[in-house]
């Protein structure tokens, strides 16, 4: 089944990508932060908020580009002898408990 | 008993052919009235003792409803050895005939209002 | 409760849906190794699917006819105050297609579980094809109206 | 008024995720089964696939149909959001933003995913491909049901 050809060094890179994006992911929208919004109503992109006359802004693409570049960055600097000696169980746990996160942050709207 | 009467190519067969006359033809067995959640043999909105509203009527399952039981008493009648001389080739054009009842049947949707 | 059967119905029709092309696709294909991950879906034993497409073909007709009341008193009205007469023409077609299928499952099983697979070879893969494409257009106009206006 | 390119957008969307719960369900009852069972029947065969061919096609269903979801999702925001608000079904548009969340983490998983099914030396590795795998069913089973719910209460037009 495994008998691709592949580098320990990608190897690396993806076990660190995968650890780390759903961390940052998870920070910015609980923060709302976003490199960039999208206003649907009008098909922009901006940088900043713009007026209530835009109709809603979506910070869900600025989400996962940020969550995106933060995680290969970090893919690329972290050396790749270190990353191999992670605990393979990381590699479902730190997204577990994005999820749970996810769920109990999304309660609010229960309380509302 | 059914292994040795019932013919899967009788039934289908049938059904397909009073099916593809019922809605031709909208001749449904019975009606429903979703809105009085009520089954009708007869048209209500001819009845004057039934009180309005009527809502939408239903003849889908009506229409079904004869096919169904000419399908399972003819299949039941016809010994199956008979039942399975029914060449294959036969049901190549059920679907085309149910199709053509349907459109005969439907088109009043897709053709101008009034037209 | 309505959205409830709305999509165990649904689900019913992705299994067979499934099960369906599995077999059909299978009907198509000359017999050869299969690697590719297209082949493997359809080197499957068409003979094993029959029943369970049976199974799911009632079972997912049943709960159509189940919810089809509540279809013509919330959606058809609205679409027919919309003006969308091609829209319920598309599912007045599903109607039949669905009976299409109905009438046509004894004699599919037929084919498949009691006449030997080397006769009539072309007829059981004119009705294994006719049950897929079928059951694809069900769902797919199924979840057209249901995109429309569903049943809440 | 109902646009057919809407129309065409989420159906297509709902078609790749058939796909993928297709291929994901046939990998998952594959892995968390004890041993192939020597069987004819039906669902005998639902378990004794080659767990390990489906993960390519899991990727690529995967990435077609977060792509297609990240395009209408613009018109839901436009048009299926606000309504739920108005209506106040809170739980349907919280859900639908939970399934949003699953997305993107179902993206980020992707990479770790195939790893553990394809890269040489993670064979070994069979519980941390079991959970991975559940995670990523569980993701996309939950977002499969909640955008039919949602698309049953109000369509994209």
């Amino acid at each position: 089944m495994n008998n691709l050809l592949i580098s320990e060094r990608m190897i690396s890179r993806l076990i660190v990508f995968s650890l780390v994006f759903p961390v940052i992911y998870v920070v910015l929208y609980y923060n709302e932060l976003a490199l960039f919004r999208f206003y649907p109503l009008v098909g922009e992109l901006h940088l900043n908020i713009q007026p209530t006359t835009f109709g809603p802004a979506m910070t869900y693409y600025g989400w996962l580009v940020i969550a995106a570049i933060v995680g290969a960055v970090v893919a690329f600097a972290v050396p790749h002898r270190w990353a191999l000696r992670l605990w393979a169980g990381w590699s479902w746990l730190v997204p577990l408990g994005a999820t749970l996160f996810t769920f109990i942050y999304e309660t609010r709207w229960l309380l509302h | 008993m059914l292994n040795s009467t019932f013919s899967p190519r009788v039934f289908s067969l049938v059904f397909a052919v009073v099916y593809t006359l019922d809605i031709t033809f909208n001749w449904p067995m019975f009606r429903y009235y979703p809105f009085l959640g009520k089954f009708s043999w007869g048209d209500l909105a001819l009845d004057p003792t039934v009180p309005g509203p009527l809502g939408p009527s239903m003849q889908w399952f009506g229409w079904m409803g004869w096919a169904f039981v000419a399908a399972l008493v003819t299949a039941a009648i016809i010994p199956k050895k008979i039942g399975n001389r029914i060449p294959g080739v036969v049901f190549y054009i059920v679907p085309i005939i149910i199709m053509a009842g349907a459109y005969i049947r439907e088109k009043e949707f897709i053709l101008p209002v009034g037209g | 409760m309505i959205a409830f059967w709305d999509l165990v119905h649904a689900l019913l029709a992705i299994g067979l849906l499934g099960a369906v092309t599995h077999q059909g696709l299978s009907v198509w294909r000359k017999p050869a190794p299969a690697r590719a991950f297209i082949d493997r879906f359809r080197a499957v034993n068409g003979g094993g699917y029959a029943n369970a497409v049976c199974v799911l073909y009632v079972l997912t007709f049943a709960l159509g006819s189940f919810i089809y009341p509540q279809f013509v008193l919330d959606v058809k009205g609205s679409l027919i105050d919309y003006g969308m007469r091609k829209t319920i023409f598309l599912f007045q077609l599903k109607e039949h297609v669905a009976v299409t299928g109905l009438c046509l499952l004894p004699v599919y099983w037929h084919f498949w579980r009691t006449v030997p697979l080397t006769e009539d070879v072309g007829v059981r893969k004119y009705l294994t094809t006719l049950l897929m494409v079928a059951t694809w257009w069900n769902l797919v106009v199924g979840h057209v109206l249901n995109n429309v206006k569903g049943l809440v | 008024m109902y646009s057919m390119w809407s129309t065409i957008l989420v159906v297509t969307h709902g078609i790749f995720a058939v796909g993928l719960i297709g291929a994901l369900t046939h990998q998952v009852i594959a892995l968390w089964s004890t041993a192939p069972t020597p069987s004819d029947n039906f669902f005998a065969r639902l378990r004794n696939v080659r767990s390990g061919s489906y993960t390519n096609a899991v990727v690529i269903l995967y990435l077609l149909d977060f792509a297609l979801g990240a395009v209408i999702y613009a018109t839901y925001r436009i048009e299926v959001r606000p309504y739920l608000e108005d209506i106040q079904f809170y739980v349907a548009a919280g859900s639908f933003e939970t399934k949003e969340h699953l997305a993107a983490l179902g993206l980020g998983l992707l990479p770790a995913y195939w790893l553990f099914w394809k890269a040489p030396g993670f064979s070994a590795h069979g519980n941390e491909r079991k959970y991975i795998t559940l995670l990523l069913a569980f993701f996309v089973w939950w977002n499969f049901l909640v955008g039919h719910i949602l698309n049953n209460i109000r369509g994209l037009p």
